[in-house]
């Protein structure tokens, strides 16, 4: 078992080589925003694509680059928990302040 | 209960280096610093009574300041790996990207804030004024923070004190740096492009902007 | 390199004035916090006295308005963040080490740093006393009544900055708590292992770093809008709203509650088992409600908003969020009577106050439920109705079950025994005149007696509640002396305590009063929650030092008060720049340059003044210095 | 299972009876003490409704009081019988129970039961505040300053505009009443306890009071309920509860300008010197236009002074006139100058000659003035 994991964890860790493909896939990300952008996009839609996007240059970076997807899963814990809290009390306020409650 | 002699003082029960946790601690609540930052910047967005607002944002150029900063984090990741296997010119090398590139993103910063003054945005303008420059404001400290300590560990390399076995401090500084990179990332995504989609004017701004800083690049 | 550390060389003494000063000793800093807090608790208390005084009777002229309105500003400002938070820090630091089994917290210099933030935080708020600007916003500081148009005097900026530094302070400490539990726990001492208090302190721990940042925000735009003409709260010309305040000062402030009152349900928790001479009730789930209790509390902040206009669908939701946490705060009421169920109950002064904490916090907790029910609420917001609540969970709840953990921890910190009997007085006496004090309150506010009012009319006909409640305040003045007396008397003749005066099951017993600076001679291993009470444990004798001598521990230093000396002199600096510029910016310059050159030698300082080799790899120190 | 306790001082073996029984009786007589004081007349009561809003919000008030008093009871009642039951006697093994599912499950739900049931009635309620307003309900404008109050009735002023008065409303008993409420300065609360429970008045936003219909006629105390700086006790108001004739006789009085007051009277001067002092910022209908002070219009029929605080007796007039500081914490303009802020009543006669606005001789002319604008 122990062996086991070590193999897998061996495998799968990335390398520099991983890495730069990693940074160009963000690249082509962050101009692939950049071009919606500039599409004449329903409003709603191009919010969603862009916060697909972004969530996604956001969990390659702390997955890979901050090694997260190999890492404790403690870490994650630590880090995602006051994430949801977050992202939850965003929402209910916005909800809030743009009168979605009355 | 049971007394064991031997037992080595400085394991730790979860296996975890102490530093590390407390670095992985330390941004989940940062989290909640620039959660709340960015909550406050999106409630009070349209709400400005008068000045400019969303309209003046550049995208082009924050895209290039955002590709900048993406690619430290890059740098970083890279430095790291070197150090870990022992390639301390490697390491130095990229720290000093990661360094040069954060710097540069700061004056991609500067800029954006002296243009902003330009055209008539300061903190005390209007509610955008003030929600957007402290929030940007306070991802910039950051940035500096970041920086000060990515040469702190170039210099501290050349005295012998950060080696390959010592890594870890590399690692924690790189978790640091990533995490400020992935908050941009955020802003970039809500604050830049969702917030200033179809606000007028933007094509016109743009260009000019973009000439500015050509000049002053 | 320790040659040009320069001016300070790490300190080795521990003896004299200087020795605490310099202390990175997780037991001297608790006893620190612990001091600190009850001296402000006199001062707060104080301040209350003077509240008694005013209202007892109707358009009594004894204080005036604007004094008025600074005791109560102060009074709950004090209480909360300077007497029932570092209280409970004291004890987090005393004896969450000793009950993981570890020999110090997992970074003892930030322990000393938080310490001398929240000492010099809580002077530079009370300073604005020597200046006659008291701030006199409220404890929670409602903007726009903080920005300056309507408070031109640097009132409130001593209220700020004060908070600032304090919240800086208590940030680090949770994370140096986050670690220290999950970390330095000894072998076999499993999470499912802990103290019930070590939980709640690992539960409180994480609130705090959760639930400071929003309120550092909330704090940073007022100080930016005060000091630098931005405009987050700026209604008259930018359009601002009030209500960001509020739900930012109450994101933080619901999880502050409970940061308040988790470590007495901790200490409770672990005081009931010694005194019924059995374990806690369903141990797992009181610990499971604990960490529901913070969960739920990040959700709840809007009803201390429900008069402000959210909304029908808003409002409706808070209200059931905040009745669900009845839910599991009850679970713990109900398993800590069963745990009293079937039991030997040692009527001891400590179990006295724990069940004292039981009933006066379930009272406060009811009244709680109540203003959750909006309509009710309608009619109690902001009136004396409230301020009985909270008084019965704050001071019934947490000055009682803190109480408690004096009567009971203090054989261990000092080696000696409290009195019993005047310990029994006292609580008798505490628990008589909180009552009279509080519960009439509810009356008052029923009676439509709003809150913060420095004087009322006759024809209200409160006179006769207010002179009984105010009577009620000095009998618990009273009992806080029989306090002092208790405890100047034992410290200096009380009988001697030994290592378990109440034989009791967890690790800190396991070892002297007060526990030598190492704690441990030899680290433990832990096989069950009750590592004393396990059969085997008779055996086992604590075991002599090894033969080595001493364990190894981090030498003192000076560079923490360094720190908070340079970050609280900046927040001076940004006080002086109001009265004069250029002098504020040179204040503000040098303290920067102070607080720097602190960090700097901080992060190099070697971890032991004399230097071992041996000692490299210690979890805290900065980058090793031998390649 | 055994325990085995080692100890290193023999602990004194003195189990105490059980107290808190003692307690519980205590507690009981200091409730008993406390309703006792609440017979006594207290104008500011929540208990004493007399509006269909306030029965509504007494009725689950009461409800809910009933239910935290039963579980605090049996809790406490429960405690004090295992303190008796349980104390340490000799020979007494305590049991070592770890725990107990069943019984947890119940002592989860049962709380969740009791709390859906405060919940369903307190959910009810909240729907009904979003009813809208009924066809001929009086709708009015509440606007909170630092330390008063302005209501405005919309459609009833003069040529179809608002009518506006300030620290004493006056509604029809029997017709609904929706108050809007606004603020000029910081945050205020607006709140009649036996009428209406409170909401607040945030400057920037609009926030509509529970509508309500008054059952009664008669008057009612109402206070500022949230801080609001240094005179906040001193924020009080009043509600008038009239018929529906008195109140349109009222309503008719404010529309029409007074009467001129007789040539070489007290209130011609005290007019001139109303004219020439607090034009600027007290309207009385048909003399003056002044946005800053609370409106004057019928002052003379108003029961109190100052927001509420003192009956409207000629000394108290004149007090207040001449050294409106002696009454109230308002601070002195010199120190408010900042914009938009609203601007403070000035101190117009300190016993000082360099200083005096006005002589003794004219605060008794302007209060003879003010006291003579009464109802027609
Ligand atoms: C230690 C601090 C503490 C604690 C623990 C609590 C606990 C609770 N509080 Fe309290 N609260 C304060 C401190 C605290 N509060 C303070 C300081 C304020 C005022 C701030 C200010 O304005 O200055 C305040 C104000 C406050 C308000 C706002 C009132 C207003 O301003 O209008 C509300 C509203 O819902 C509220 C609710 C509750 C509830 C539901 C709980 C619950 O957690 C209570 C849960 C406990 C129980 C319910 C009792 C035990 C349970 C049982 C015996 C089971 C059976 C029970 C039922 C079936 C109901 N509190
Ligand atoms: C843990 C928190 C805590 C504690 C313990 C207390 C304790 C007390 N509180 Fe406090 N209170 C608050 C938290 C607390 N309070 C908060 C948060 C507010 C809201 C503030 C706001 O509205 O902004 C508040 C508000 C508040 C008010 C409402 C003010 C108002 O709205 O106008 C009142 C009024 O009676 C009051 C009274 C008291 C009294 C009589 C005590 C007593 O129990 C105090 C007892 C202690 C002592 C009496 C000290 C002992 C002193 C001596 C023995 C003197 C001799 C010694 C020497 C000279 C060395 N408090
Ligand atoms: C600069 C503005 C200003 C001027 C000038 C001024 N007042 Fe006032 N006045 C106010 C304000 C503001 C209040 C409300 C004060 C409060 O209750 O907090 C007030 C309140 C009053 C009240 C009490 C109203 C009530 O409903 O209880 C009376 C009476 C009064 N003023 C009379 C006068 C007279 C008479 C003068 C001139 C001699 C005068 N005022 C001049 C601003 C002014
Ligand atoms: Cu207005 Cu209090
Ligand atoms: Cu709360």
């Amino acid at each position: 078992m122990a062996a086991e994991s070590a193999h897998h964890e061996e495998h799968n860790h990335p390398g520099p080589r991983q890495y730069i493909v990693i940074g160009a896939i963000l690249a082509g990300l962050t101009l692939i925003e950049f071009g919606v952008f500039y599409l004449q996009l329903d409003p709603a839609l191009m919010t969603w694509i862009i916060l697909v996007l972004s969530t996604s240059k956001f969990m390659l970076v702390v997955g890979y680059f901050m090694h997260l997807k190999f890492d404790d899963l403690r870490f994650s814990a630590l880090f995602f928990s006051p994430f949801v809290i977050m992202i939850t009390i965003a929402a209910v306020l916005m909800a809030l302040f743009f009168n979605l409650t009355r | 209960m049971q007394y064991v002699t031997g037992i080595d003082d400085h394991r730790t029960s979860t296996g975890l280096d102490n530093r590390k946790l407390l670095m992985w601690a330390f941004l989940g609540s940062d989290v909640m610093f620039f959660g709340t930052l960015i909550g406050t910047h999106l409630i009070y967005r349209n709400r400005s009574l008068s000045g400019p607002q969303e309209e003046i944002l550049s995208i082009p150029i924050t895209t290039v300041s955002t590709f900048v900063l993406l690619m430290s984090s890059l740098a970083m990741v890279l430095a790291l790996a070197a150090i870990q296997r022992g390639n301390m010119g490697g390491f130095r090398f990229w720290t000093v990207v990661v360094a040069v590139f954060g710097s540069i993103f700061i004056g991609f910063q500067m800029f954006e804030f002296a243009e902003f003054a330009h055209l008539g945005l300061t903190p005390r303008t209007n509610l955008f004024g003030s929600t957007f420059l402290v929030m940007t404001g306070f991802h910039g400290a950051h940035v500096t923070v970041g920086i000060l300590w990515m040469w702190s560990l170039v210099f501290a390399s050349f005295k012998g004190k950060i080696h390959q076995g010592n890594a870890l401090q590399v690692e924690i500084a790189g978790l640091y740096w990533h995490f400020v990179d992935i908050v941009w990332i955020v802003i970039f995504g809500v604050v830049y492009l969702i917030g200033a989609y179809g606000a007028e004017n933007r094509a016109l701004e743009s260009v000019e902007h973009a000439a500015r800083a050509a000049s002053l690049i | 390199m320790a040659a040009n550390i320069g001016i300070l060389r790490r300190p080795v003494s521990t003896a004299g004035v200087w020795g605490w000063i310099t202390t990175v000793d997780h037991k001297r800093i608790g006893i620190l916090y612990g001091v600190t807090a009850f001296v402000f608790f006199l001062i707060g208390g104080i301040e209350a006295l003077l509240m008694r005084v005013q209202l007892a009777q109707p358009d009594s002229e004894f204080v005036d308005a604007g004094t008025f309105n600074a005791l109560f500003t102060m009074h709950g400002t004090t209480m909360v963040f300077m007497v029932v938070m570092p209280a409970g820090a004291a004890f987090f630091n005393f004896l969450v080490p000793l009950m993981i089994g570890a020999r110090d917290v997992a970074f003892p210099r930030l322990n000393a740093l938080s310490y001398w933030l929240f000492l010099f935080g809580a002077i530079l708020m009370n300073f604005s006393f020597f200046k006659a600007a008291f701030p006199d916003v409220g404890w929670f500081g409602y903007a726009p009544l903080t920005t300056t148009p309507y408070t031109l005097s640097s009132s409130t900026d001593y209220w700020v900055l004060g908070l600032q530094v304090m919240g800086i302070g208590t940030t680090a400490a949770g994370f140096n708590f986050v670690i220290t539990i999950l970390n330095l726990r000894a072998p076999g001492m499993t999470l499912m292992r802990m103290p019930l208090f070590t939980w709640m302190t690992l539960i409180v721990s994480f609130l705090i770093i959760f639930a400071f940042p929003p309120l550092t925000i909330a704090l940073t735009l007022l100080l930016f809008d005060r000091f630098f003409g931005t405009n987050f709260f700026d209604t008259v010309g930018a359009g601002a709203d009030p209500l960001l305040w509020q739900h930012l000062f109450w994101i933080f402030g619901h999880p502050e509650v409970y940061i308040l009152i988790l470590p007495a349900m901790g200490i409770v928790s672990d005081i009931l088992p010694t005194f019924s001479r059995k374990p806690l009730f369903g141990y797992t789930t009181v610990v499971f409600a604990g960490a529901v209790i913070a969960f739920l509390g990040f959700g709840v902040w809007a009803h201390h908003m429900f008069t402000t206009g959210l909304g029908a669908w808003a409002t409706a939701a808070f209200a059931g969020a905040t009745m669900a946490i009845g839910v599991p705060t009850g679970v713990k009421i109900f398993n800590w009577l069963a745990t009293l169920w079937g039991g030997s109950l040692q009527f001891k002064t400590p179990l006295l106050f724990a069940l004292g904490f039981i009933s006066m916090f379930m009272l406060g907790g009811l009244s709680g439920v109540m203003h959750a029910a909006v309509p009710v609420d309608t009619q109690q917001q902001d009136t004396y109705f409230i301020v009985a609540h909270f008084h019965y969970v704050l001071f019934g709840g947490s000055i009682f079950g803190l109480t408690a953990g004096i009567y009971y921890w203090f054989p261990k910190m000092t080696g000696r025994m409290l009195s019993e009997r005047l310990g029994k007085v006292h609580f008798w006496v505490m628990l008589i005149g909180f009552n009279m004090a509080f519960m009439p309150m509810h009356v008052l506010g029923v009676l439509g007696m709003p809150r913060r009012i420095y004087t009322y009319s006759a024809d209200q006909n409160w006179a006769g509640l207010n002179l009984f409640v105010s009577v009620g305040a000095f009998v618990i003045a009273v009992s806080i002396l029989l306090l002092i007396i208790n405890v100047l008397r034992s410290v200096r003749k009380g009988e001697k305590a030994g290592m378990n005066p109440w034989a009791a099951s967890t690790l800190e017993w396991a070892i002297p009063s007060p526990p030598p600076h190492y704690n441990f001679a030899v680290i433990p291993t832990v096989r069950s929650l009750h590592p004393l009470w396990d059969e085997e444990a008779n055996a086992v004798e604590p075991p002599p030092l090894p033969a080595h001598g001493e364990p190894h521990m981090p030498s003192p230093s000076y560079w923490p008060i360094v720190v908070a000396f340079g970050v609280t002199m900046v927040c001076g600096g940004l006080l002086i720049w109001q009265a004069s510029t250029w002098l504020g910016l040179a204040v503000i310059a040098v303290s920067g340059f102070i607080g720097m050159r602190g960090v700097y030698g901080w992060v190099f300082e070697p971890v032991a003044a004399e230097e071992h080799a041996e000692h490299a790899e210690h979890p805290e120190r900065a980058p090793a210095h031998h390649a | 299972m055994t325990i085995n306790i080692r100890t290193d001082s023999a602990a004194p073996r003195t189990g105490r009876a059980p107290t808190s029984l003692r307690f519980a009786a205590a507690a009981l007589a200091a409730v008993a003490l406390a309703a006792l004081l609440a017979a006594c007349d207290t104008p500011q009561t929540t208990f004493e409704p007399r509006s269909d809003a306030a029965q509504r919000v007494h009725t689950i008030y009461i409800f809910v009081i009933v239910a935290a008093s039963i579980v605090g009871f049996l809790v406490l009642a429960a405690m004090a019988y295992i303190l008796v039951k349980y104390r340490e006697r000799p020979g007494r093994v305590p049991q070592q129970i770890h725990g107990n599912n069943t019984l947890e499950i119940t002592w989860t739900v049962v709380p969740i039961l009791i709390l859906v049931a405060i919940a369903v009635p307190t959910i009810i309620w909240i729907a009904g505040t979003t009813q809208p307003a009924d066809d001929d309900a009086l709708h009015v404008t509440a606007v909170g300053h630092q330390w008063w109050f302005e209501f405005r009735y919309p459609g009833l002023g003069p040529d179809g505009g608002d009518l506006v008065t300030a620290n004493e409303l006056r509604i029809p008993v029997g017709r609904q009443v929706a108050i809007t409420l606004e603020a000029k300065d910081v945050i205020h609360s607006f709140w009649v306890p036996r009428l209406v429970g409170k909401t607040d008045m945030v400057p920037n936003r609009v926030n509509q009071l529970e509508k309500f219909k008054a059952t009664e006629i008669g008057e009612f105390y109402g206070q500022c309920a949230e801080f609001c700086g240094s005179a906040h006790a001193l924020m009080r108001f009043r509600v008038h509860v009239d018929s529906h004739a008195d109140f349109d006789r009222w309503v008719a009085s404010m529309n029409a300008p007074p009467e001129a007051p007789a040539v070489g009277s007290a209130e011609e001067g005290g007019l001139r010197v109303f004219r020439a002092q607090c034009a600027t910022c007290h309207t009385i209908q048909g003399v003056s236009e002044g946005a800053d002070g609370p409106n004057l219009t019928l002052f003379g029929d108003r029961a109190t002074v100052g927001a509420g605080i003192l009956p409207s007796t000629t000394a108290n007039v004149k007090e207040w006139v001449s050294d409106v500081r002696a009454l109230k914490p308002i601070p002195d303009p010199r120190e408010v100058p900042i914009e938009g802020v609203s601007r403070v009543m000035p101190t117009f006669y300190v016993e000082d000659p360099d200083k005096d606005l006005l002589t003794e001789a004219q605060v008794d002319q302007v209060t003879a003035y003010l006291q003579s604008l009464r109802l027609r």
